[in-house]
């Protein structure tokens, strides 16, 4: 019964800042898992060529939870994760703040970096969140 | 019946409008419906090729056959992160 | 004059437990970056079938900070990362606790993500610590 | 003239000493001084292929000349993580 347990799932919208020391304090593991990938994505100061001083992020709300499900079945079908948490940021981000925290807690490296990654790349084709540069 | 069509991101700017209720046959399908917004609103054109379609919280093709109720979502590609 | 701006490096090896949330709260990092992924490798309960209550981790401390920076050094070369930060447990380090963090960060996640496996895989490969499982 | 020669994880076990002095010619290379050591400490023979060996703090082949004072390292494959 080795996937009698469930992956575990936490997904927050949110306008504050990312607190990521904060989640990093919070991270549970089992015994079992030796892995915990995690990645930060941060709005850069600028798109293209031009200076940017804030991203706003507009979400689908329902349906990006809805679509993050979806991705988070087809990972835990895929690989051994025991869970995976997630915040996205919406509305405005200044510049040098995080819009994206993901967490994934896995047994070894190997399956919790490629977890992680598709769960990015995923998230990029299909989870309806859009981004309007502030000059 | 009647759809409600939302839209996210530019294509509120390019409609004009954030969301908008159509009145179509039964059994029109998400094409259908797709096709009239363009005509309504025709600087959505452009962006035929590249725009997403789901009803509900789901993507669904061009066929998909609508029920009363439906609520559409049109909106560009997506940019999460 | 792109590279013109070496990478920042910072390896410490230590006896004491990895203060994560601490070690993310002092992140740094230029407007130019887009990602901060990181790693934490976490001493699991059992080592092959036995269960363990910690690995005991020696160190020939003066040349893995040497491979440490031969690896850098490979890294700097082939992605255009701003910095990388380390921290490897030594002497005893308890099941559930970290024994190594990385922090990698660069302008976009897929470099990032690269060079964070690819310094641990190096790392595995070349950096003289061994671990000892404590029943 | 003297190479000093340190041991590392089981290594230490397998030889009874962490660290060893060896005289030998001017020009010994670090394989002639890998054969003395596994004669002396005949428990590290089995390890023979899978042996690291470094001289200061870089890894160096079999047949690198030693220099008096060098330090040698000797150790099994790392596991760092």
């Amino acid at each position: 019964m080795a996937n009698a347990m469930r992956m575990k799932r936490f997904v927050i919208l949110t306008a504050e800042p990312i607190d990521e020391p904060a989640l990093v304090k919070g991270r549970e593991m089992s015994v079992g898992m030796g892995a915990a990938v995690y990645f930060s994505g941060v709005v850069r100061g600028s798109e293209g060529e031009k200076a940017i001083r804030a991203i706003e992020y507009e979400a689908f709300e329902r349906m990006v939870l809805h679509q993050f499900d979806l991705i988070f079945a087809g990972i835990e079908r895929r690989w051994p994760v025991e869970s995976i948490r997630l915040v996205h940021r919406v509305g405005v981000v200044p510049v040098n703040e995080s819009s994206l925290w993901v967490e994934v807690i896995a047994p070894h490296r190997g399956e919790a970096f490629a977890a992680c990654q598709h769960l990015i790349d995923e998230m990029k084709r299909v989870v309806p969140i859009w981004k309007k540069p502030l000059a | 019946m009647n759809i409600r069509v939302t839209f996210y991101s530019y294509f509120k700017e390019l409609a004009g409008v954030s969301a908008v209720t159509v009145a179509t046959a039964d059994g029109a399908t998400l094409g259908e419906v797709f096709e009239r917004l363009l005509k309504d609103y025709p600087r959505l054109e452009p962006m035929r090729k590249s725009t997403l379609l789901a009803v509900g919280v789901d993507y669904q093709p061009r066929d998909y056959v609508l029920k009363d109720g439906d609520e559409v979502a049109l909106f560009p590609p997506v940019q999460g992160g």
